[in-house]
């Protein structure tokens, strides 16, 4: 089956996240009470969400979320994975009967733990580089096969359907996390694959999006130039490689990988102090090929915590709240008073100014500087 | 004796009951193509000497004279076009080269005329530069591939050094037209209106004459084959250092600037004996290899104590790709490619027309190299040669560019009238002219003016086709492919474009 | 006050200026029609000198101590009151041409029509006089130094 | 009236400008203006234009109707000033009047030369310099034509007053001859080539000259009225109208007898001051330093009366000016022929070096004088534009040697000149050079 018309595609959509900053996990019921909300922002063409913390047991393996719509892509896709990767675990994705949800592909998951001797290992690649290169290579060339998820204890489930429905058929009130994301999908082109709902995963990270990122074209060849192909067509899989390119590559500090993404204005920048200006000036004049124009807010979630930036004109509606040791972040105010009535704090995200929810243990020391 | 097969390529039409006999028309034409008989009180023309420059129609004041192409007068043909037998003719009666000023202009598909932009609808707001930021601001020069940043306890620490770059208030810049192929009124018009404009002008192969000086902030400096009027102090004065390899009007050729037009300040200014031609070598003779390029990239950025960015210039020719590819590998911070339709004061007609690429494709086969090398942000990438309006500037920067050289659209700003005759030294413009009496016609302060109304209206068009297409930033577009699309176009030639067809969607 | 300037080094010699002036003050004031009929007796109020490559146009100065208001024996040479320029009343001029002879800068002729000289009269009090708006180079500007 | 005030005598040119130049420093002080004739300011050089009938007597006067209330002037018109007391700051008047005042100009111009001979007191013999003169000659004419016949004019002179007054009497269809005693008309304007250019011009007019030679007499009937001239050759010419045309003279009597320094006229700083304090004089009754001579002379010319009267006008009213180089000047179109001169004219041999063009096709010629590779002198006739510029070059001592062959050049402008001197000339930003 083909995955999806060649070209890019364009959605407007509303997006969820709660993350417990103290890493206390909760169970998904509160996520899809919050994405229903939203019904009217999507269109029952794709629903998706991801949990972090969600495998304590297998902490450690790389948890890869597979769907397979081709007979004989399972067998493909288990051949390239002896090439590197031990699998640990390996078992279909448990699901339920959910109203509106028909032809599922073939679901499963399996727990790998790189080989002592990868074969496709270059001299400097980490275990990470490799399962980068895994992934993309699986989305990429083995028809009928498709990476939800590669990261570590946590995972993607998606669909095409409503997301309330989604949850229900992935069973989202048995797992617990301490991060979840949501999204509602609601596409102009109409494709009923799968493998195009969001969010979108590399890694630990997971991207949702609302928007539509005007710049596309040249941030999909800005990442070709460091070998990432875009397979997708989506927004959502250019965010979740920058950010993989920014931080997980480059090294940035969140904080100044959101400068990149969404950066001042000159006009601002010529008014900042002289150290403050020389750091936006030199990440402007070296990222150009990075900045996402266009109206958008994200939600990126990664082992650490949660990251929501709206684009620097503030095109697309993203409300964050706080309560407890809670962070929520949605497009919408209602999503989050259904799940959180009386929150201690809520305000409307800055166009261009990052809201961190930062997991305590095993933070970055780069998140302590946004909050 | 006269060339008797020559015939006028012009009628100069004289409305008699318009002409008031006031001889502007008299006055000002350098090659005599009006003559007042003050016997009869009667105004007439030798259309013979018309070059078709306008300059009588566009001050005569009663609006009397139309300078018309010549009627055919030869038997149609398809093949013996009566521009060839012309030339054929000409060349028959003086056994020289055919020379021509300005660019190729030969009815070779124009691809920019095949690309269409995007804009944005529903999903995404178009932006109103009206009401919005819209930002232009440009930076040519090398860029690594990643910033590193320290965390501190006082916040983010810069540990990257960026390497010397060029800001630009807008992505136009004055192509290389040097002082002696140029007026000086012409050329500081040029150098004040980039100052004045937040870019560059390019001094060409000419020296920099003193009363540039205080606008050297905004001159890129030119080292071509002749080397002339370059020293340490030329290359130092200046904002940018530029390697002429090659021009789009005449690759593979070197220049040549009569001695006629070699006066005091000429001399001085490029460094050589008044009244000598000024003979630029067809290669440079110290570099025959890449690696003497590289070389000589060494010298000078040695020289500039690397404080400068060092551009090098070349003709878009079959493989301009990987020569491209090796001038930054070479060291070259910014890459400036001349398509075939770059102009000249003067060239080979046969060379002007018939060598050389369109700088379309030259611009998407050298953009999409770089990239494929992963070496795109080494160097920035300037397009000349035929830049005709804000759209074209738009669809350069869409293709890859990251700024273009515009040469022939301003000194069309200035009154250049395209009669391609810059080689005669007559020019009626006060353009390409050394002559005391016709470079006056050229008030450096008026041409100033129109040069920076015409990169204030460009970048007004441009901010309004970027905030159609819902970016907000000149970078959100530099080499975003999926904002242009062909129509009319093979697919060979939409590989070559790295574009999609129009009505495909993204 | 306010007067014209020229800057020698832009001019053309193309004698737009001296036209527009003559025109300015014709009857009829279009050009075509002023040069038809009233042809004979047209001279500019200003003058384009020209020698070589050298050309600029040349006006009356309006001194501030003026000797062609001092030298007029008809007391048609004044101050204009209201732009402080320098205006020849027409019905009053005799044609001594005292005010050729003391004009240091031959800014006043001899008119074709009958013993009227003519001189610039900066049009009058228009915003800008003929010859500054006409010319094609920007040579010519009117403005207060 | 308060003994600070303002007392001109006269009311001509230089008068007129005095006015105006105090008025431009002390626009209160009250000014009190006497003169002799009863018009309302004109301008003398217009008379012959008058009598011609080229004007009418509105356009004779010099200034407009208002010119004395506008300028706060209290005239005297018909009144003549009889004696000044310099020591006592007083004035006395025809009608017993005993003007006080604290700070005086005197500018009662000229009179008429009237050259000794027999029989100037005969009816028809007439002066020409003044508006009473020309009413005088226009009734003669008209009683003689009424007579019978219009009378035959004979001119004594022929000077600029000569001429303008024969160019008018042509103009009214009078027979006229002019006799002059010198061999050429215009002598202390023009050398014999331009001369002989206006001569031409007369000739062609049909009015006849007779150079080189003197009237002996003036013939007049018992009636005592005029009836011709005899004339050194022993020539009787017959005529009805004399015009003693012989020049014009500082009209000092009013100073004569008290401690007013005169020479010719009277003698004035470079301030318009005369010998006593506070007290001007200026115009054709002043004498001042030509600058081309060096010597202290009248310069009866409009433009110096001017100029005086504007000097000695700031002078009075506390403000400072000077004169600047004067030297005679003169613009005249006889019978179509424009003519100006300037300066030693007519100067020619040691140390001078003389330049000049004769255009061999049309009645225009030009003459240039140099001393010491400066301009000294000029004549301009036919084609005079630009004239000016050699007044300007005389007036600033403006060494021209390197230019000297330009000035006689048809399209000799500024442009010819020195560029600094050009930027000077046009005040000093006009023209970027």
């Amino acid at each position: 089956m083909r995955r999806l018309r060649d070209e890019k595609d364009m959605s407007g959509c509303a997006i969820s996240g709660i993350v417990s900053e103290a890493g206390v996990r909760f169970s998904g019921e509160a996520i899809m009470e919050s994405i229903a909300v939203m019904h009217e922002r999507s269109s029952g063409l794709g629903g998706g969400f991801a949990g972090y913390g969600l495998y304590p047991e297998n902490a450690d393996d790389y948890a890869l979320h597979l769907m397979f719509d081709e007979p004989s892509a399972p067998k493909k896709v288990r051949a390239y994975l002896d090439r590197n990767w031990v699998i640990v675990r390996e078992e279909p994705i448990p699901t339920a009967h959910a109203d509106n949800i028909s032809t599922p592909p073939v679901l499963r998951r399996c727990f790998v733990q790189p080989k002592p001797r990868m074969r496709d290992r270059l001299p400097a690649e980490t275990d990470d580089d490799l399962m980068v290169k895994t992934a993309l290579h699986i989305n990429r060339f083995i028809d009928g096969a498709f990476v939800f998820s590669s990261g570590k204890n946590m995972g993607i489930f998606k669909g095409v359907g409503y997301p309330e429905d989604i949850g229900v058929f992935f069973r989202l009130d048995e797992y617990e996390a301490h991060l979840w994301l949501a999204h509602g999908r609601f596409p102009t082109n109409t494709t009923g694959w799968w493998g195009g709902a969001h969010p979108f995963g590399l890694l630990d990270w997971a991207v949702v999006h609302n928007g539509e990122i005007s710049s596309y074209g040249i941030n999909r060849r800005y990442l070709e130039n460091f070998g990432y192909y875009c397979s997708l067509h989506t927004d959502t899989e250019v965010v979740t490689y920058l950010f993989d390119l920014l931080i997980r590559k480059q090294a940035l500090p969140l904080e100044a990988a959101c400068r990149v993404l969404a950066p001042p204005f000159w006009s601002e920048i010529a008014t900042m102090d002289a150290r403050a200006r020389m750091m936006a000036r030199t990440l402007r004049i070296v990222y150009g090929g990075a900045l996402l124009n266009g109206p958008f807010s994200i939600l990126v979630g990664s082992t650490d915590g949660m990251v929501a930036l709206n684009d620097r004109t503030k095109l697309r509606p993203m409300v964050a709240a706080r309560a407890d040791d809670r962070l929520y972040i949605a497009s919408e105010e209602a999503a989050i008073r259904a799940v959180c009535p009386d929150p201690e704090t809520l305000w409307h995200a800055e166009g261009g100014v990052p809201i961190v929810g930062e997991v305590k243990e095993g933070a970055h020391a780069s998140l302590a500087h946004t909050a | 004796m006269r060339p008797w097969l020559i015939q006028p390529e012009f009628e100069i039409e004289r409305d008699l009951d318009r002409c008031i006999r006031c001889q502007v028309c008299v006055r000002q034409c350098a090659n005599d193509a009006h003559e007042y008989d003050s016997e009869d009180d009667v105004v007439s023309a030798h259309s013979i000497r018309c070059v078709g420059c306008h300059r009588c129609a566009t001050l005569c004041p009663t609006d009397a004279i139309r300078i018309k192409q010549a009627e055919l007068d030869f038997r149609s043909h398809a093949c013996w076009t009566p521009s060839v037998i012309r030339n054929i003719y000409k060349q028959a009666e003086s056994g020289g080269i055919l020379l021509s000023g300005m660019g190729n202009d030969r009815p070779y598909r124009n691809y920019w005329d095949r690309m269409v932009l995007n804009a944005a609808q529903v999903t995404n707001p178009s932006i109103d530069p009206l009401r919005e930021p819209m930002e232009l601001t440009t930076f040519l020069g090398r860029k690594p591939d990643k910033v590193e940043v320290a965390p501190t306890r006082g916040g983010l620490a810069l540990k990257t050094v960026l390497a010397p770059q060029l800001e630009l208030a807008l992505p136009i810049m004055f192509s290389a037209m040097s002082y002696g192929s140029i007026s000086l009124n012409a050329s500081l018009a040029l150098a004040r209106a980039a100052y004045e404009e937040g870019t560059f002008a390019n001094s060409g192969e000419g020296g920099l004459h003193k009363s540039i000086y205080p606008y050297a902030d905004a001159m890129i400096v030119q080292v071509a084959s002749g080397r002339f009027g370059v020293n340490v102090d030329y290359l130092n004065r200046s904002a940018a250092v530029e390697i002429k390899i090659g021009q789009g009007a005449k690759p593979g050729i070197g220049g040549h600037l009569p001695g006629e037009k070699v006066d005091a300040a000429v001399s001085e200014t490029r460094m050589i004996p008044e009244n000598s031609d000024a003979l630029s070598p067809a290669p440079h003779h110290d570099i025959y290899s890449i690696e003497d390029l590289k070389q000589l990239i060494y010298a000078i950025k040695e020289a500039i104590r690397y404080a400068k960015p060092v551009c090098v210039k070349i003709a878009a020719v079959h493989n301009v790709a990987a020569i491209a590819s090796g001038c930054v590998r070479a060291g070259a911070d910014i890459v400036a490619i001349d398509g075939f339709r770059g102009g000249t004061g003067a060239a080979p007609t046969m060379i002007r027309d018939n060598v050389g690429i369109p700088i379309e494709l030259a611009l998407a086969a050298v953009d999409e190299r770089l990239r494929e090398e992963g070496i795109r942000n080494r160097a920035s990438i300037v397009v000349a040669g035929g830049m005709r309006c804000s759209a074209d500037v738009v669809k350069a920067i869409a293709l890859g560019a990251d700024a273009v050289y515009i040469g022939s659209a301003a000194l069309i700003a200035m009154g250049c009238h395209m009669c391609q005759k810059c080689y005669t030294g007559k020019c009626n413009w006060g353009i390409a002219t050394q002559d005391p009496y016709l470079t006056k016609r050229l008030n450096p302060e008026v041409a100033e003016r129109r040069l920076r109304n015409l990169l204030r209206s460009w970048g007004l068009e441009i901010k309004e086709m970027l905030g159609g297409m819902g970016v907000n930033a000149i970078e959100s577009l530099r080499g975003n492919r999926e904002h242009l699309r062909g129509v009319g176009l093979s697919d060979s030639e939409l590989r070559a474009l790295g574009i999609k067809q129009a009505g495909v969607g993204a | 006050m306010k007067r014209v300037y020229a800057k020698e080094a832009y001019c053309l010699g193309c004698r737009l200026c001296e036209i527009h002036c003559i025109v300015t003050h014709s009857k009829s004031k279009k050009i075509i029609k002023a040069y038809r009929t009233e042809r004979d007796h047209l001279v500019p109020g200003m003058h384009v000198e020209d020698s070589g490559s050298v050309s600029f146009a040349l006006q009356c100065r309006h001194c501030d101590d003026a000797p062609c208001i001092e030298a007029c024996i008809a007391g048609a040479m004044q101050r204009d009151s209201r732009t402080g320029a320098v205006v020849c009343d027409e019905d009053r001029c005799v044609g001594c041409w005292s005010c050729i002879m003391v004009c240091p800068a031959g800014a006043v002729r001899r008119g074709r029509r009958g013993k009227v000289v003519s001189k610039c009269d900066l049009c009058a009090g228009e915003e800008t006089p003929a010859c500054v708006l006409h010319c094609p180079n920007e040579a010519l500007h009117y403005e207060e130094r | 009236m308060k003994n600070d005030d303002y007392l001109i005598l006269g009311n001509s040119t230089a008068a007129v400008a005095a006015i105006e130049a105090i008025r431009a420093v002390d626009c209160a002080t009250p000014i009190t203006l006497v003169s002799r004739e009863s018009w309302h300011t004109y301008s003398r050089p217009l008379i012959s234009y008058l009598l011609a009938g080229e004007l009418d007597e509105q356009r004779m006067y010099y200034r407009a109707p208002d010119f004395y209330r506008a300028h706060k002037v209290t005239p005297h018109l018909g009144v003549t000033a009889t004696r000044i007391d310099p020591e006592n700051r007083v004035v006395m008047t025809d009608r017993d009047q005993a003007l006080p005042f604290a700070r005086l100009l005197i500018a009662t111009g000229g009179k008429a030369i009237r050259p000794p001979l027999e029989g100037t007191d005969a009816q028809g013999v007439f002066t020409f310099i003044s508006w009473d003169d020309i009413r005088a000659i226009d009734a003669w004419i008209a009683a003689c034509a009424a007579g019978g016949a219009p009378p035959r004019a004979v001119i004594v002179g022929a000077g600029l007053i000569g001429l303008k007054a024969l160019e008018a009497f042509r103009a009214r269809d009078l027979e006229t001859v002019v006799v002059e005693r010198e061999d050429r008309v215009l002598p202390l304007s023009l050398d014999k080539q331009g001369s002989a250019l206006v001569e031409q011009a007369i000739e062609n007019a049909g009015a006849e000259i007779l150079c080189g030679t003197c009237v002996n007499r003036i013939l007049k009937d018992d009636a005592g009225r005029v009836t011709g001239v005899a004339i050194e050759t022993g020539r009787t010419i017959p005529c009805e109208l004399v015009i003693l045309a012989t020049g014009v003279a500082p009209d000092t009597t009013l100073v004569q007898g008290t401690s007013i320094k005169t020479d010719r006229g009277i003698l004035i700083d470079r301030r318009c001051m005369t010998s006593v304090d506070g007290l001007y004089a200026a115009g054709d009754v002043a004498q001042g330093m030509d600058s081309l001579s060096g010597a202290s002379r009248p310069l009866p010319l409009f433009p110096n009366a001017f100029r005086q009267g504007r000097v000695a006008g700031t002078n009075m009213a506390g403000g400072q000016a000077a004169l600047g180089g004067c030297f005679p000047m003169n613009a005249v179109e006889v019978f179509g022929l424009p003519v100006i001169s300037m300066g030693l004219s007519t100067a020619s041999g040691d140390g001078f070096t003389v330049l000049d063009r004769k255009n061999p096709t049309a009645p225009s010629y030009r003459r240039v004088v140099l001393r010491d590779n400066r301009v000294v002198g000029a004549v301009f006739i036919g084609d005079i534009e630009r004239a000016g510029i050699l007044t300007g070059l005389m007036r600033g001592r403006v060494d021209v040697s390197g230019i000297a062959e330009t000035l006689l050049t048809d399209d000799f402008g500024l442009l010819s000149l020195p560029a600094d001197y050009r930027k000077h000339v046009v005040q000093g930003e006009g023209i970027e050079v």
